[in-house]
């Protein structure tokens, strides 16, 4: 049997005040097994773990028990010294003979007897303790980062710039994502371009960044640090090494009548478009959906003709980009409902019911409007115009119970920058609840309401019609008595919903992450781990988790980009080796797995594979399952699923998980 | 029968298959399983209710597999437990032909894992009446007589392992019983030995079970163990639904869950 | 009444060797002064570890050698791996001695040849220290013995003191591929070792033991040699319970290995189904 | 041998008598399964007596499914005491067994105790009488008469009864036997030899052993051998339910301190009986192993104890799942 | 032990959520009965019925299973097949007349050393009032050691 020393610790008085320690080291030293038993003051002080190291040496033990406090505690002091003194640390356990029973129990034979039965079931353990040492997983020290809005921006610079190979995949043409669409940004009203076009210049010059826009993730395998990715690349149409964007094509297209995304469909663009001017890439790529030479088969052409470099390639197809990368930041961003979500607004059919992101391209210098806020019917400058806060958000009723969190600022911004651009307008808003915390963003709001008299109006809308050219806009002052108030109003600004992107399930489902019942994904802890995901290596920044203001975004994909260079700060990942195995064994036996896989569905990680076992002529033998000991994360799940007990778990495993009990309850002699 | 034993022969003609296996009858006119490997010899085959054997369990048989080109007459609870099988990815070096008669007395060839899956669900069997009664009677009794019953029962069995060697869902190479380290299941065929085991292999088969019955029926000591699984099949059909041998996916109600799956029992 | 065969002798972990990866060698004395435990050059026991079971090996210290017994074993089973986790001065227990022995009278005056591989020293070395102990009574003495790599070897110490003696030709290999840098004896295949240095068979015996691969490669080279069948001798292992020819595991064909062997002629073995 | 005569309403008293002089008595008891099998009774009234043949046979009596061979208990010297149980071992009848199976007593008898004698089959063996009763009623699984027996076969027996109507035909053959019956002497009334023919049941006769011992001689390499166990589900409902089958497995339960040793049936027909620690499995496919099972009955035993060890009890063939038919087998391998 | 039977109790918990509830208990001193033993899993997902049976047949009186609440798994799903096994085990165990009141399921957070604590107490009491566990015992033995017993008895 194994010689196991026993070391019993008084923690002062915490132990010994009710449980007679020197009786628990007294019959413990007699278990069968038990080759060196002692109490001690304070075992986690330095002569405590050198009484340990030194009884290790000298009395020759093969593992250790240590009875003092919760192994959530002190279990990593003792092993180190277990290592220290040349075993294993994984022959060390603790005893939690204080949370779990000096502590909760009075001064009696009892507690002293239950503190030996506590020490005599971690001595079982031990007895059937194996040899542990850690995972190492190889890392391919190159990042995917999923979307080019400010978080993917802020997340591939911060990886960048610490030295590691950054891949960018933006589905659209252009990175920049929302962001580059807002004319003003609050707080500060700092102009939103003025301060993102620089970032995505840098990203498009950043030696360590591969930029991929028009480009989707196709299907992603493997696991932390070895993630093996296919990418989508559309077809542009437009040999990117050839043009150099001066533009002739996009102004000599014929088909204009394309809404235009970027503009939140209030003006139009060509076929052969850059979304916008400060695009980058800035270069333009063919919409084939619009362009008459792919929907009326070869007919115009006119932009192969004009362009002077011959840039122009209508045969290209998709291509398939295979990837390998050690970590994974998604940064996919969100979407928002528009106005047509709205049956009791007019489900969006009267042009001047307008959402916020359209109410931003207005209010753009770079928008339709050249920044002057016209209404889209007519083009009029509006004289009265109604925000609405929570249009969607907080609404059971709309199955959208969540607080959006940026409306109620960007609506403050909105009635700002209307009062600004026309001092003698009108700017209601209605509002459920002023959400402002942030940095100065209460003062803000109330800047709104005082200084630029934005009247702000508890209630909701329920109704918006029509009548003499004018939106009534039919609503309670829940303050004043809740009476009815109807407001004339020429324009009508629906602070919508944030909602996650409709691609967002397929896109979690590639990437094997979960999300909530919103779409919205999810992080592996709400509080401790709030920027990783369930899947090992693979992390969150921005919107695509929760609706996110610019600050937050980039403080979360930093945090995303930091998690990722800690990962890649070594060239291997160290995990602890508490992790399930397949049992193996030479021929003829190799495996007493049968190959059912019921296993695999239990893993939460997707860390049971299947592997065939053939002979040397290759003849297929049999299926067997294999742990990936780079994902499993040792729950146990699949052990106790497991029938024909294949399936173990190191550091818990059947072995001695049983003898535990059975040394727990046959107590041997008093 | 005719049919059947021409078609049979057909197939062993054909190379089709390499081995048929079905039944035939033994001197005391029972049906008794048989392998046929000769066009020549199929005229022994019979095919009648009598048949009760759930031959799929010999597709696990070593010599069975070395003919690899397999022919299957098969009963309807056999076809079910096929169906589970290949769920459950095993069989995969088999290619397998199945011969059975349906409700209206007609020949049914089926030659591959989809038309399998269709004549099953087309003629999906129900729990068997007798199980029912039995289950019913069971859950009637009080806690105290339910043990006492189980306690009789099980104090007869010798652990020859019948009940495990003639249950196509036993395809384990080495069952827990036989796993030593540690030795989970006592050797012992003493009343709490067979407790352990019973108990064991019921767990193991709720949800994968395909009532066939046969457990039961073969057990020299006459315990009616198919009871166990059966009673485990009901209960996780109304808790979880699904029903075993239903679809080639799968779906073990036991590897899967519901966020809203019953607890009342939980404090 | 007669004697219980089932109630072990409780023996004494005095002495622990580690031979090779997984292979041990134990030194066992009887904690009953008075137990008389007379054995057999090429009988077995069952030893056992209480609450664990039962395995079964050689012992491999010879007869000569009396006051105590060794054994030799590799850890692959629950049992094995347990009597492995066991340290000096454990209690373990032992029942015994079973079985056949080789029929050493009969070799006095004779050329003795022991080949052997791997963990099939064991059963030999009992038979080859009982010789050497009574050299005097016996001819020419060789071993072939082989082993994977040089790490398997067991028994290092006394391979040297039979190199070393004038009175012992040993032929020491490894498997190709199993060789150190510091490594000077053969390499290759025991059967190919043979080759190279032919024993001659007149007036000689000539014992197998190892790895059922070896045996079946040596056989034919014996046979040229002009060993008689019945002048091999080997033993076999087959899985065993009881000992005493009871509980059947061991059985082939007609034959219970635990008492009517272990050590067969190859006459004998040829004589049995191949179900060993 | 001495000849007597009891009347069918006396036997109740008889046993009953035996259980008032403090003899355990095992006998046939029909349970809610519908089948019938030795039990411990308290009263004749529990013992059936309408049956061809108990589920399985009587020999756990000598050999149980599980015997406890010794426990083990740790003591503070670091020792171990062992103890036996054979000192426990109480005065034993069975009662109502067949002649199948008392042959296969005489059977187990020769195995135990013939080399390396079994204290444990002693003990309980020597403590035993076996009151057989002969078959008035046999089904086509029985062919004791193929195998050297016959339904009135007195082979084993300490005391043969035979029904004939009214009473029952007392043959009394061994001292254990007699003794048994002057416990209650009064009962039995002498007599002449009589014949039991007419009461006997009539087994089909398969094939006679001096047929079948020459051809078996060579039965290993027929090639029936497949097919003769490719029904075989390799279980070992067989071998547990044969009178004569006597392999066991011997294991430790408990922890290393304390526990006990037992020997438990085994059966050579389960696919890990032979199966090494290594995986190497002598006898991998089932039809080595039901042809060692078969050979062993028919060859090796006669050739090692000189007595065939299959008693026609037939149970094999009635518990088998598949129907495998030993005597169809034998025939077809000894073609 | 006391004239009042003291009931063994063994308590098979997770390592995130119930452990460390326990442990909160502890820190905070809240009493509670002396007669349970704790073992310790990484989650209730590992907890393998054999186990529990294990635990009766070699002389527990009761038995507690607790883990994270469910969506409070640290493993995310762990608890939720738990729960299923569980739910599916105790009515086998019904079915063959197991007395399953002796099981008590339970969702013990980090957070609920107050909750611990009461399980605990419930949990002794109750079994308490059931008194010792002898069905496994009295099974103990096959038929003729049975028999053996009685023997020595008269």
């Amino acid at each position: 049997m194994a010689r196991i020393g026993v070391f019993i610790c008084h923690c002062g008085e915490n132990i010994s005040a009710t449980v007679d320690v020197d009786k628990v080291a007294r019959l413990a030293g007699k278990l069968s097994g038990v080759a060196y038993s002692v109490d001690y003051k304070y075992m986690c002080s330095d002569p405590g773990q050198t009484l340990i190291v030194d009884a290790i040496k000298e009395h020759k033990l093969t593992g250790i028990v240590v009875g003092a406090c919760s192994p959530r505690m002190h279990e990593g002091t003792f092993r180190k010294a277990a290592e220290k003194a040349g075993i294993n640390p994984y022959f060390c356990e603790m005893a939690n003979i204080r949370e779990h029973c000096s502590w909760v129990h009075p001064k009696s034979d009892e507690t002293t007897r239950k503190a030996l039965d506590i020490v005599r079931t971690m001595v079982e353990k031990v007895k059937n303790d194996t040899a542990l040492y850690p995972i190492k997983v190889p890392i391919t020290k190159t990042a995917l980062v999923i979307g080019g809005g400010i978080a993917g921006i802020q997340a591939a610079l911060d990886i960048a710039n610490a030295g590691h190979q950054v891949i960018m995949v933006e589905k659209s043409p252009s990175i920049g994502g929302h962001m580059s669409q807002l004319s003003e940004t609050f707080p500060t009203l700092d102009c939103s371009q003025c301060i993102l076009t620089p970032r995505m210049v840098e990203v498009a010059q950043h030696p360590n960044i591969t930029l991929h826009t028009f480009a989707t993730v196709e299907d992603v395998s493997g696991f932390i640090g070895n993630f093996d990715v296919n990418i989508r690349l559309k077809a542009k149409s437009v040999d990117f090494e050839k043009c150099t964007g001066c533009g002739s094509c996009w102004q000599k297209c014929p088909s204009k009548k394309i809404p235009d995304e970027f503009n939140a469909g209030m003006s139009f663009r060509t076929a052969i478009y850059t979304p916008f001017p400060q695009a980058v890439p800035n270069k333009p790529v063919i919409d084939r959906a619009n362009c008459t030479w792919f929907t009326k088969d070869g007919k115009c052409g006119v932009c192969a003709k004009i362009c002077p470099t011959g840039a122009i390639d209508y045969t290209k197809e998709d291509e398939i980009l295979n990837i390998k990368v050690g970590a994974i930041v998604t940064a996919t961003g969100f979407d928002i409902k528009h106005s047509d979500f709205f049956p009791e607004y007019g489900y969006g059919k009267h042009p001047d019911i307008i959402d916020g992101l359209q109410f931003e391209r207005l209010a753009s210098a770079s928008g339709p409007t050249g920044g002057e806020i016209r209404r889209p019917s007519d083009g009029k400058i509006p004289e009265t115009v109604v925000f609405l806060a929570c249009a969607g958000s907080r609404d059971k009723a709309k199955g959208i119970e969540y607080c959006s969190k940026i409306c109620c600022m960007y609506t403050a911004k909105h009635a700002m920058l209307y009062k600004h651009k026309n001092h003698h307008g009108k700017a209601h808003v209605f509002y459920m609840d002023i959400r402002s915390a942030g940095k100065s963003y209460d003062e803000f709001v109330r800047r709104a309401i005082e200084e630029d008299d934005v009247n702000y109006i508890r209630g909701r809308v329920s109704k918006i019609y029509e009548k003499n050219g004018k939106l009534m806009v039919v609503g309670v002052d829940t303050l004043l008595g809740a009476k009815p108030v109807t407001i004339e109003a020429d324009l009508v600004v629906l602070a919508t919903a944030v909602v996650a992107n409709e691609d967002a399930e397929s896109v979690a489902q590639k990437l094997h992450i979960s999300y909530d019942k919103h779409k919205f994904f999810a992080e592996a802890h709400p509080k401790l781990k709030p920027v990783e995901t369930n899947t090992a290596g693979i992390t969150l920044a921005g919107a695509c988790q929760s609706a996110k203001d610019i600050p937050e975004t980039v403080a979360q994909a930093s945090a995303a980009a930091a998690k990722t260079i800690i990962l890649f700060s070594g060239n291997e990942l160290t995990r602890e080796p508490v992790v399930a195995i397949v049992n193996r064994s030479a021929a003829p036996v190799f495996t007493t797995c049968t190959g059912c896989f019921l296993c695999q569905e239990v893993c939460p990680y997707q860390a049971i594979e299947r592997e065939e076992i053939r002979d040397r002529a290759g003849n297929l033998l049999m299926n067997a399952a294999k742990v990936n000991a780079g994902l499993c994360q040792g729950c146990g799940t699949c052990v106790a699923m497991c029938r024909n007990k294949s399936i173990d778990l190191q550091g818990f495993s059947n072995q001695q998980m049983l003898s535990e009990v059975m040394g727990l309850l046959n107590v041997p002699f008093e | 029968m005719k049919q059947l034993q021409d078609k049979a022969a057909e197939l062993l003609e054909n190379g089709t298959v390499n081995l048929l296996i079905g039944f035939s009858e033994d001197l005391g006119k029972r049906p008794v399983p048989c392998f046929i490997e000769k066009a020549e010899e199929a005229n022994i085959l019979v095919f009648n209710q009598e048949c009760k054997n759930n031959l799929s369990v010999y597709l696990h048989k070593k010599e069975v597999k070395d003919a690899v080109k397999i022919g299957l007459v098969a009963n309807i609870a056999t076809l079910r437990s096929v169906m589970q099988l290949l769920s459950e990815n095993q069989l995969w070096s088999l290619t397998l032909t199945y011969l059975t008669v349906n409700t209206a007395g007609e020949l049914v060839v089926l030659s591959s894992a989809e038309e399998l899956e269709a004549y099953v669900q087309a003629n999906f069997p129900t729990c068997r009446p007798e199980d029912k009664e039995m289950l019913d009677k069971l859950n009637a009794m009080t806690r105290q007589e339910r043990w006492a019953f189980w306690k009789d029962q099980l104090s007869e069995c010798v652990k020859c392992y019948a009940c495990r060697a003639v249950c196509p869902m036993c395809y384990c190479t080495v069952c827990t019983t036989e796993c030593n380290q540690p030795q989970w299941i006592k050797t012992s065929a003493d009343t709490s030995g067979n407790f352990e085991y019973h108990t064991m292999r019921a767990m193991h088969l709720g949800g994968r079970c395909i009532n066939c019955g046969e457990c039961g029926r073969i057990c020299p000591a006459g315990i009616p163990v198919h009871l166990l699984t059966a009673q485990m099949n009901q209960e996780i059909e109304q808790e979880f639904g699904g029903k075993t041998g239903w679809s080639l996916k799968g779906g073990y109600a036991m590897n899967s869950f519901k966020p809203g799956d019953k607890e009342n029992f939980i404090k | 009444m007669d004697t219980n065969q089932y109630i072990p002798y409780q023996v004494r972990i005095a002495e622990i060797i580690e031979e090779a990866p997984l292979v041990r060698t134990y030194k066992l004395e009887f904690t009953d002064p008075n137990a008389n435990f007379n054995f057999k050059a090429g009988q077995f026991a069952e030893y056992g570890v209480f609450g664990e079971g039962e395995s079964t090996f050689c012992i491999a210290s010879s007869p000569t050698r009396q006051g105590y017994i060794e054994c030799t074993f590799r850890s692959t089973g629950r049992v094995t791996k347990a009597l492995a986790n066991c340290e000096i001065n454990d209690i373990i227990g032992l029942r015994g001695p079973f079985g056949k022995a080789f029929p050493i009278e009969e070799w006095y005056g004779k050329d003795i040849v022991f080949i052997t591989g791997g963990i099939g020293l064991p059963p030999l070395r009992c038979v080859i220290w009982n010789v050497l102990d009574q050299r005097e009574k016996f001819g020419k003495v060789s071993i072939y013995y082989g082993a994977r790599t040089v790490a398997d070897l067991v028994y290092k110490e006394e391979l040297d003191n039979w190199k070393n003696r004038p009175d012992v030709d040993l032929f020491l290999t490894v498997d190709p591929g199993g060789e150190t840098k510091d490594w000077k004896d053969n390499v290759g295949f025991v059967p190919t070792i043979i080759e190279q240095n032919l024993p001659t068979s007149e007036n000689a015996i000539a014992i197998v033991a190892g790895p059922p691969i070896l045996i079946k490669m040596s056989m034919p080279i014996l046979a040229k040699c002009g060993f008689a069948n019945d002048k091999i001798f080997t033993t076999l292992e087959n899985r065993m319970k009881c000992g005493v020819g009871k509980c059947g595991h061991c059985t082939v064909g007609k034959t219970y290995v635990c008492k009517d062997g272990p050590v067969f002629t190859y006459e004998e073995v040829l004589q049995m189904p191949q179900e060993y | 041998m001495e000849l007597k005569l009891i009347s069918t309403s006396d036997i109740a008293v008889f046993v009953d008598g035996l259980l008032k002089a403090g003899k355990v008595v095992v006998a046939p008891v029909l349970k809610q399964s519908g089948k019938v099998f030795f039990k411990p009774v308290q009263s004749f009234s529990e013992v059936a007596t309408d049956y061809i043949q108990t589920a399985f046979s009587a020999k756990e009596v000598v050999f149980p499914k599980v015997e406890e061979l010794f426990t083990y208990q740790h003591n503070e010297e670091g020792g171990l005491d062992i103890k036996d149980q054979l000192d426990r071992i109480p005065e034993t009848v069975v009662w109502g067994l067949r002649p199948c199976d008392a042959a296969g007593f005489d059977y187990l008898n020769k195995f135990f105790l013939q080399e390396n004698p079994d204290v444990y089959f002693k003990a309980r063996y020597d403590k035993l009488t076996l009151v057989t009763i002969s078959c008035s009623k046999c089904d086509e699984s029985c062919f004791c008469t193929s195998v050297d027996s016959h339904p009135g076969d007195t082979k084993g027996s300490d005391i043969l009864l035979t029904a004939m109507e009214g009473k029952y035909y007392v043959e009394v053959i061994t001292e254990k036997g007699y003794s048994l019956i002057t416990s209650n002497s009064t009962l039995f009334t002498s007599t002449d030899t009589l014949s039991k023919e007419s009461f006997l049941a009539k087994p089909a006769t398969q094939f006679s052993m001096d047929e079948i011992k020459d051809r078996i001689q060579n039965a290993y390499a027929s090639a029936e051998w497949k097919h003769a166990s490719m029904g075989c589900y390799s279980c070992g409902a067989c071998a547990f339910a044969c009178p004569t089958c006597t392999c066991f497995d011997i294991q430790d339960e408990g922890t290393q301190d304390h526990g006990r040793r037992v020997r438990c049936w085994d059966a050579c027909g389960l696919s890990q009986f032979t199966k090494h620690a290594s995986g190497h499995n002598p006898r991998n496919t089932q039809t080595e192993r039901r042809r060692q099972r078969l050979m062993h009955k028919f060859k090796y035993s006669v050739e090692n104890l000189g007595v065939v060890s299959c008693v026609g009890c037939g149970r094999c063939i009635r518990v088998c799942p598949s129907h495998l038919n030993i005597f169809e087998n034998i025939l077809s391998v000894t073609k | 032990m006391a004239e009042t039977f003291e009931p063994k109790i063994v308590a098979f918990v997770c390592n995130w959520c119930t452990y460390a509830g326990a442990d909160l208990a502890g820190t905070s001193r809240t009493k509670y009965e002396t007669n349970v033993r704790i073992i310790r899993f990484p989650c209730t997902g590992r907890i393998d019925f054999m186990l529990l049976i294990k635990a009766f047949q070699n002389g527990a009186d009761g038995i507690i299973v607790s883990g994270c609440h469910p969506n409070d798994c640290h493993y995310t799903s762990g608890n939720f097949h738990a729960r299923r096994r569980w739910m599916v085990f105790k009515s086998m165990l019904e079915f063959m007349g197991f007395p399953t009141e002796r099981i008590t399921f339970s969702w013990v957070s980090a957070a609920e050393g107050k909750k611990w604590a009461d399980l605990v107490n419930e949990t002794t009491d109750s079994v308490r009032a059931l008194g010792s566990f002898t069905d496994y015992k009295n099974l103990d033995f096959s038929q003729f050691n049975q028999m053996d017993h009685e023997a020595i008895a008269r």
